[in-house]
């Protein structure tokens, strides 16, 4: 018996890292995602005393001393019965709560922010909509949005099944191609948020990530007006050969910075990439290094993406990764 | 070299004249001599502009397609027969009509453009001069899906013509030799022109094409002397691009030509200004088309996509924009509005109004009041088999998501342009009723390359796909119209004789009765006919009806020899429902003369 | 003695199976750069393949995830715009099986690479070499007469034709020219 | 064939030592490889089906140690992303696809004629053709694998990934394929088990007296028949899609994206069912036999595994509550999803009052039913966690649900397996297992897996999805994965020594007598391991434990001819004897079937003319498989 205790505390031990843990579902910061943590636990505790007394009676069974064979049976066929309704209950009872548990969350506000989120084989492009057509602005990987107030998610597959889901907010929807899928929540307290595809979309499934900064109304209005403004001008000799080399060679042809001649849609929109934490979805911390590190041999980081090993000498990796880390 | 098929006639009164076995020799063109054994007074046809002094009987007037010449009338139309042919040796036409100037016939052939000058004065058309500016290949193959109208045009004692790679040139038309050669539009950022030159007071008015490359659509004011521009104005971008200021009507909030684009996309909002430029001398007001917007998915370009698929009023002088009519904001169907619009003066509702009629290519015909702006009618001039759902939700066509039999299809419902005849006040106007499967996909912007962001499948409802309609357009309603089997693509051209002259894309060039539309002559020549037939008196003083056959726009792109149909989106989709038509016998652009006998 | 033959012969046609399906998405940097080496005759038309792509036996023309990606770029590249689905728009078709600059694949990557006088764009410094050779052994796959085992299938898009894995199902029928005397 | 007796003669009339003699000439399975080949004894074809089944389960539990390597750490390189696709993809289809559904219905195979006390399966010629094509699948997969062609679109193979777009290659087709095979194999297995139970009972075994595991392989034959197809109808569209160019899952020429996830799910749920009922049966015969009386409360045992059959079929879409249905849609499943934990509620809970008022002997097998009691009630209460709506959208496609359905397929199914091995393994080889190892096995594997598994469900809460091949350091997922991974070891180590033990008791296991454990059921009542004839004398059964009930004299049928393979034919609800039905011979034409259908899928990947001209061998061989023997009609 003496090895089996050790193996359980230890488990538990690690269980209670699950509630600090950086994209853990017990750590919620919406509405929502508090809502399905206390079904959790409640779901939990009833499951777990369900669990514990099945083995105590389990263990009574096996170690009481018998009378051979007593004909008890009509005794137990009470009890039986008596364990019978029980579940029942219980189900029902479940059942019920998860059933208002759903009605809780699904929440339709006029005045929510409307984001479309299209999921490509393995980036999320972000595309903030408006009424009014010039406030339309298109980003990846990173959702800003203002705390307190319900963002409302328009989720549409481009080409796989992908999953959209940070456990802090929110549970998860998939992106389907053919459907329209939304998903609503409404964030409580300002921190950024890691979210991951969960719906296997194919080789870099695993880093498909996205993150999900909320901040104050003010803050959130200054990166608007951030995203919206075309791409800063690059400052000296080396950013400018960067631009013309992003401008002249096979970048241009897959992404678009707005304010240069390059205007590709089939991957990220790189006019403000330097103000998004993460490269490469969740990949690498954005800063020149990286950046430069990524452009020189994409598909060692991440391999079987879609971005192509475009040959660059030194210099003008240097002055490309230069260009890109200056657009803030 | 010049070529004329020996013709046996067989004399009977069968409308149908082509039963003629049309034998294509080289042979030096021996010409049925009785036709021109009488010199006659050489006609020139005015230019378009009025202030030239327009001889009364002798010209067609390009902005209405309409002719006061009356020599071939119902009665002896069915005697006409072909006195001439000249075959360019170019693959296709482009579409205009010959024009007559002094005792020469101007022709010019497709890309890469030669001019061709055929003298009248002897018995057989000799060719006494040809031009041919230098070509920039590259435009080959850009050469996709607008109506093409280069020219030539005659201004005062110039011809001018633009060309396919973006080139606008004048030729002297006394010393045959060329004056000026500019370029207005840049191939390199798929920028193309599709129409001749507009002559204003001062200016020679021309627009771009290339919406389906992208290019942003703009129109140009080039001095007549030298060729410099004048002004020149965009279809999208801020009011100061657009050439909109305090006087414009509808008023409205500062720039929307790029507030209502997201980001920079219109820099890559097309809305080309590919159609015949009209001209009012009276209001001195030049009135232009501009084409859809670019891509043809909505997706990408949410918002009204200001100042595209509308008609734009402008000063003929600056350029500066007086109203515009915007007929599809945000437009969720690429249809092709390069059509010619036309003026007519007439009372409307009891008082007498400057009428602008734009047939439009999404099947209405809009009539608007020149001087407003103000629409003041829109009928719709076609019926079809399946009516356009275009409101509802499931018909918008969005990014992956396939929307069926949308009409019309993507190259509207005008074929080519409309003829007016501006004493009965009836339009006559050559239609398509062909419709499409429309699909969005995700547009990539590539310079010069195609940006259209949608797959596109033209399907026909195999018994009609074409007609010729004939619209009162003061009473509003059709009077009569002709079926066709194929969606007819040339130009109309009405005569005082009561005859409305039309091409078929098998080929046939079409006479019908003005009044009642019944058909009374008809010609098979070897090409289909997208151009522009023209009438025109010749040196010996007598009528002759010409027209340049061969394939041109969008119908022209699908009868290229290379298309396999077996693709359903080859040729933007046209390619099953052009294949039925059948190769052409010789699909190099031919002029074809007529004349009575 | 028998088996032995018989078990090679399968191992054989099983690790040629495997060069097919293999996935290598790195080339290293010296090999990648010399597949730019294409050798061209002097009217641009055919001439001699880079001696890395033969090495490497061919990975553009027979390996179904190139293929497959070559697809993938014939779709974002815009070549759609302009040869539509194989079927030719302002552009030459591929299904025809005509070639204008001749079938080889050196003379496709050439016209990818540098463009050509009618209109065809150079895609050189848009796209890097191997993109290019990607895109060749796709183009050349549209209008195979009969279809390679690695060819790719249809899109998730609107249906255009046959795909490229089932090969051209009916041999180009000329339309009839029209008839001089037409039927009424 | 029946050379030197007289025809006709009906084992009536013969004494013991002759009749046996008779019977084992007349059932009698030739040596050398034409045996092999052509055998149609319903104990060789079991026997072969459990041990392929067997090494699928090794050949996948390597599989799973290579994942569990890969993640031990974060951005670990051991597998690229390719590789680690095509082995979790194999895992997952190897796991369900050759090892559990055939492993459970193998089982049936050797052991449902015995207890229902009959001489041959229905059908033998079909079980041998399911057995070769079932084997033909497995090799297919397993080359692919070699070959680097495995598919590695995930054992669901959700479009449009897998679909002709996105899948490039062969693969997918491979896994389309495969279905097709394993799908006929299990298909056929089905049949025979419905009718062999219905039709070949032994004589006075009514419907109230046939053993719980008899009844719960028939209810998951009847789940086998209903659920099947589905699969093979979007197999064979998925494959249609790929190489023939239609559009069923095309979402923009009308197909849609949702239709595969119906069909795959439809068979999806009644597939784990189809694994766990035959567990429940094993169960509740080890429960009986260790616990020394009847399992309590027969009928409501009965009912239960008809009604989670039943309610199988009624709750597939819980495993699509993210795809965006609509709510109150959704809602209807968390209901039915948490209701089907009543009948497997009813069970545990006979079981425990069976347990509660037997004499127990603390046995191998018991220990693994005690095993399977705490695992498999930790899986269901998971499986009625993620069972509703709000809940599961937090968890669904996490390492939440990857320690789920461990728990319930390993805890539920694949501990009462390796304790029904340890039960019928000296009737099935003749030797006993060791008692000692058996000890070991039970607490390496209990160990091993909850220390494997359960820090699984705080890997889901703590947001890792599912099937990534890597995840980044910043995640502090390490610690969890690496306690897993070193645990796997473990598991392993408890397999691994199961597989001695069964090898080691092969050779030098003692000797088995007749009924080792003193069970209640047919199956003992005969040699072990049992003659070809199964029976000298089939058996009349007069109660619901007949080796308890008449340990000595268990009363015999006779009347069927020896010179010829018969078996009886009994009604349906009664079990009175109706036929004597002629039992087919060995025949080499099932092999060959199998060899013709699986050149032609095989070939259909490549071309899909193959199926046209792939049919013309398949239909020689059938011609010749069903070409009249010239055995005289059945007498009544």
């Amino acid at each position: 018996m003496a090895n089996r205790t050790l193996p359980l505390t230890l488990p538990i031990a690690l269980l209670c890292s699950g509630c600090t843990g950086w994209q853990s579902v017990l750590d919620p910061h919406a509405i929502q995602a508090s809502r399905l943590e206390q079904l959790i636990w409640l779901f939990v505790a009833v499951c777990g005393v369900v669990w514990v007394t099945v083995t105590v009676v389990l263990v009574m069974a096996l170690l009481r001393r018998k009378t051979p064979y007593s004909h008890t049976d009509t005794r137990m066929t009470r009890i039986v019965r008596a364990a019978v309704i029980a579940t029942v209950v219980i189900i029902t009872g479940l059942a019920i709560v998860s059933f208002y548990a759903t009605r809780g969350l699904s929440s339709s506000d006029a005045t929510a922010l409307e984001i479309r989120v299209r999921g490509y084989q393995w980036w999320w492009e972000v595309t903030y909509l408006d009424a009014r057509a010039d406030q339309v602005f298109i980003t990846a990987n990173e959702i800003h949005v203002p705390v307190g107030r319900t963002v409302s998610l328009q989720l549409a597959a481009a080409d796989v099944i992908h999953s959209f889901w940070v456990p802090n907010l929110t549970g998860k929807q998939d992106l389907i191609p053919g459907r329209d899928n939304t998903l609503s929540f409404t964030p409580r307290e300002i921190g950024v948020y890691r979210g991951q595809c969960a719906e296997f979309c194919g080789l870099q499934h695993a880093h498909m990530a996205l993150l999900v900064v909320v901040e104050s109304a003010g803050a959130f209005e200054h990166w608007r007006q951030g995203q919206l403004a075309p791409a800063a001008t690059p400052r000296g000799g080396e950013q400018e050969t960067g631009k013309h080399l992003f401008e002249s060679k096979a970048c241009a042809s897959c992404h678009n910075i707005q304010g240069g001649t390059a205007s590709g849609t089939v991957g990220p929109d790189l006019t403000h990439v330097a103000s998004r934490r993460y490269i490469a979805s969740g990949l690498l911390e954005t800063n020149r290094g990286s950046i430069a590190a990524w452009v020189a041999d994409p598909q060692t980081l991440k391999p079987g993406n879609n971005m192509p090993r475009v040959a660059l000498d030194a210099s003008e990796l240097n002055a490309l990764s230069a260009y890109l880390a200056a657009l803030q | 070299m010049l070529l004329a098929p020996r013709l046996r006639i067989r004399r009977g009164v069968s409308p149908n004249l082509d039963q003629v076995k049309h034998v294509g020799t080289l042979a030096p063109a021996v010409l049925l001599g009785l036709c021109l054994q009488s010199s006659a007074v050489l006609a020139t046809s005015a230019g378009p502009n009025a202030d030239e002094p327009k001889s009364p009987a002798m010209s067609v007037d390009p902005a209405t397609r309409s002719s006061s010449l009356a020599q071939i009338d119902r009665h002896n139309v069915n005697q006409l027969e072909p006195v001439f042919t000249f075959r360019t040796g170019r693959l296709g036409a482009q579409g205009s009509a010959p024009l007559i100037r002094g005792d020469k016939l101007l022709v010019l052939s497709a890309f890469p453009h030669t001019l061709f000058a055929i003298g009248l004065a002897r018995s057989n058309g000799t060719l006494s001069w040809q031009f041919s500016p230098t070509a920039n290949r590259v435009a080959d193959g850009l050469h996709c899906c607008d109506r093409t109208h280069l020219g030539p045009v005659a201004v005062g004692d110039r011809i001018y013509f633009s060309t396919l790679d973006g080139h606008v040139v004048a030729v002297d038309a006394e010393h045959d030799t060329p004056v000026w050669d500019v370029a207005v539009a840049d191939p390199g950022q798929g920028e193309t022109l599709a129409s001749a030159p507009t002559a204003a007071a001062a200016e020679l008015i021309v627009g771009n094409a290339g919406d389906d490359y992208g290019a942003r659509g703009w129109i140009a004011a080039l001095d007549r002397a030298t060729g410099r521009t004048l002004w020149k104005h965009y279809s999208t971008g801020p009011d100061q691009d657009v050439g909109i200021s305090a006087d414009f009507k509808p008023a409205g909030p500062r720039d929307q030509g790029s507030h209502s684009w997201p980001g920079t996309a219109w820099q890559h909002g097309g809305g080309s200004v590919s159609g015949w430029i009209s001209y009012d001398p009276r209001l001195q007001l030049v009135f232009h088309d501009t084409g859809p917007p670019a891509p043809w998915n909505p997706d990408p370009r949410p918002g009204d996509n200001r100042w595209t698929s509308g008609v734009f009023a402008r000063d003929a002088r600056t350029g500066e924009a007086r109203w515009f009519v915007g007929l599809h904001p945000h437009a969720l169907f690429p249809w092709r509005n390069g059509s010619a619009n036309l003026l007519l003066d007439h009372t409307w509702e009891g008082a007498p109004r400057a009428l602008l009629v734009h047939p439009d290519a999404d099947g209405r015909l809009y009539v608007i009041d020149r001087q407003t702006g103000k629409i003041l009618a829109a009928d719709s001039y076609i019926s079809y088999p399946r009516v356009a759902r275009r409101a509802s939700a499931e018909q918008t066509p969005r990014t992956n998501v396939q929307v069926r039999d949308v009409c019309p299809a993507w190259p509207g419902a005008l074929g080519g342009d409309a003829a007016l005849d501006q004493t009965t006040g009836r339009l006559y106007l050559p239609v398509s009723r062909l419709c499409m499967d429309l699909e969005g996909r995700s547009a990539n912007y590539l310079q010069g390359t195609a940006f259209i962001g949608a797959n596109v499948r033209v399907t026909s409802s195999n018994e009609s796909d074409g007609a010729v309609v004939a619209w009162d357009v003061i009473s509003r309603r059709a009077v009569w119209s002709i079926r066709e089997r194929f969606p007819v693509a040339s130009d109309v051209l009405v005569t005082a004789g009561g005859l409305v002259f039309y091409g078929t894309l098998d080929g046939r060039l079409k006479a019908v009765d003005a009044q009642s539309g019944t058909p009374l002559w008809q010609f098979g020549t070897s090409a289909p006919i997208t151009g522009q037939p023209t009438t025109f008196v010749g040196p010996d003083g007598r009528q002759y009806v010409a027209v340049v056959a061969g394939a041109s726009g969008p119908y022209g792109l699908a009868q290229q020899a290379w298309i396999d149909r077996r693709d359903a989106t080859a040729a933007r989709g046209l390619a099953r429902v052009i294949a039925n038509v059948g190769r052409p016998r010789d699909p190099s652009g031919t002029l074809y003369v007529f004349g009575l006998p | 003695m028998m088996r032995g033959v018989g078990t090679l012969v399968l191992s054989l046609f099983l690790v040629e199976g495997c060069a097919r399906e293999s996935r290598n998405f790195r080339l290293d940097p010296p090999i990648a750069a010399s597949l730019d080496a294409v050798a061209p005759m002097p009217n641009r038309i055919g001439g001699a393949a880079p001696e890395t792509d033969t090495v490497l036996g061919q990975p553009y023309l027979t390996n179904a995830y190139n293929l497959n990606q070559g697809k993938q770029l014939y779709t974002w590249f815009n070549c759609q715009g302009c040869h539509a689905d194989g079927g030719g728009a302002t552009g030459p078709a591929f299904l025809s099986g005509w070639w204008r600059y001749g079938p080889q694949a050196v003379s496709v990557f050439i016209s990818i690479r540098d463009g050509r006088p009618e209109g065809m764009p150079a895609f050189g410094n848009r796209l890097t070499t191997e993109q290019i050779w990607q895109l060749t052994g796709y183009v050349r796959t549209i209008g195979a007469y009969s279809a390679q085992t690695a060819a790719p299938s249809r899109n998730d898009a609107m249906q255009s034709r046959p795909s490229e894995n089932r090969a051209p199902a009916t041999v180009a029928t000329p339309s009839d020219e029209w008839p001089t005397a037409p039927s009424r | 064939m029946s050379d030197s007796r007289q025809p006709g003669v009906s084992d009536a009339q013969l004494e013991r030592p002759e009749l046996e003699s008779h019977l084992a000439a007349t059932w009698r399975t030739p040596g050398g490889l034409w045996g092999v080949l052509s055998t149609v004894d319903h104990k060789i074809i079991g026997r072969r089906y459990i041990v392929t089944a067997f090494v699928f389960l090794a050949l996948g539990g390597v599989l799973a140690l290579l994942m569990r390597l890969q993640l031990a750490g974060s951005e670990r390189r051991v597998l690229s992303a390719d590789w680690y696709n095509q082995v979790f993809t194999m895992h997952g289809a190897n796991m369900m696809f050759l090892f559990a559904v055939p492993v459970m219905e193998a089982m049936a195979i050797y052991l449902v004629p015995l207890m229902v006390g009959t001489r041959n399966i229905a059908f033998p010629r079909l079980n041998a053709f399911s057995y070769w094509l079932y084997l033909a699948g497995g090799i297919m997969l397993w080359t692919a694998f070699a070959l680097n062609m495995a598919p590695d679109v995930g054992w669901f193979a959700y479009v449009p990934l897998s679909g002709p777009q996105f899948g490039a290659g062969k693969r997918a087709d491979i896994w389309a394929q495969m279905i097709t095979f394993t799908e006929i194999a299990a298909l056929a297995v089905a049949i025979e088990i419905v009718v062999t139970v219905l039709k070949q009972r032994a004589p006075g075994m009514t419907l109230q007296r046939i053993p719980l595991f008899v009844w719960s392989m028939l209810v998951t034959a009847f789940l086998v028949i209903l659920a099947m197809p589905t699969i093979m109808i979007a197999s064979t569209c998925l494959i249609l899609d790929r190489l023939v160019g239609t559009h069923f899952f095309n979402p923009s020429e009308g197909g849609d994206v949702l239709l595969w996830q119906h069909l795959f799910w439809f068979f999806g749920h009644p597939e784990v069912y189809i694994i766990f009922l035959p567990a429940v049966g094993m169960v509740s015969s080890l429960v009986a036999t260790f616990a020394g009386r009847p399992v309590f409360g027969y009928l409501a045992m009965v009912l239960a595994l008809i009604s989670t059959g039943v309610l199988a079929f009624g709750l597939w879409v819980h495993h699509m509550f993210v795809v965006g249905l609509p709510r109150v849609g959704e809602s209807f499943f968390t209901i039915s999803s948490m209701s089907i934990a009543i009948p497997a509620g009813v069970q545990i809970f006979c079981w425990l009052a069976t347990l509660w008022d037997g004499r127990l002997r603390f046995r191998v097998p018991l220990l693994f039913v005690i095993a399977f009691i705490i695992t498999f009630v930790m899986g269901g209460l998971t499986g009625v966690m993620v069972a509703s709506v709000p809940l599961d959208t937090q968890v669904h496609d996490t390492y939440f649900v990857v320690a789920h359905f461990h728990y319930v397929l390993i805890g539920g199914a694949v501990f009462p397996l390796i304790g029904a091995i340890y039960y019928w393994f000296p009737k099935m080889s003749g030797r006993l297992m060791s008692e000692r190892i058996g000890r070991w096995v039970v607490g390496l594997l209990f160990v091993g897996f909850n220390l494997t598994f359960f820090p699984m469900h705080v890997l889901g809460l703590l947001g890792m999805p599912r099937r990534i091949y890597t995840y980044s350091p910043e995640m502090h997922w390490d610690a969890l994965n690496l306690f897993s991974s070193v645990s796997a070891t473990i598991l392993a180590a408890g397999f691994l020594l199961f597989f001695i033990d069964v090898i080691r008791s092969l050779r030098r296991g003692p000797q088995a007598p007749e009924n080792p454990w003193g069970a209640s059921t047919l199956e003992w009542a005969t040699t072990s391991p049992p003659p070809g004839y199964n029976f000298p004398r089939v058996p009349v059964v007069g109660s619901a434990q007949p080796l308890w009930d008449e340990p000595e004299s268990l009363a015999v049928a006779c009347g069927l001819r020896v010179d010829r393979r018969e078996l009886l034919i009994t009604s349906v609800v009664s079990a009175q004897p109706q036929a004597r039905e002629a039992s087919p011979r060995n025949s080499i034409w099932p092999f060959f079937a199998a060899l013709a259908s699986t050149l032609m899928l095989i070939a259909s990947i490549f071309t899909p003319w193959a199926m046209v001209w792939g049919s013309v061998p398949v239909l020689i061989t059938l011609i010749g498989w069903f070409w009249p023997k010239g055995d005289p009609e059945d007498e009544g």
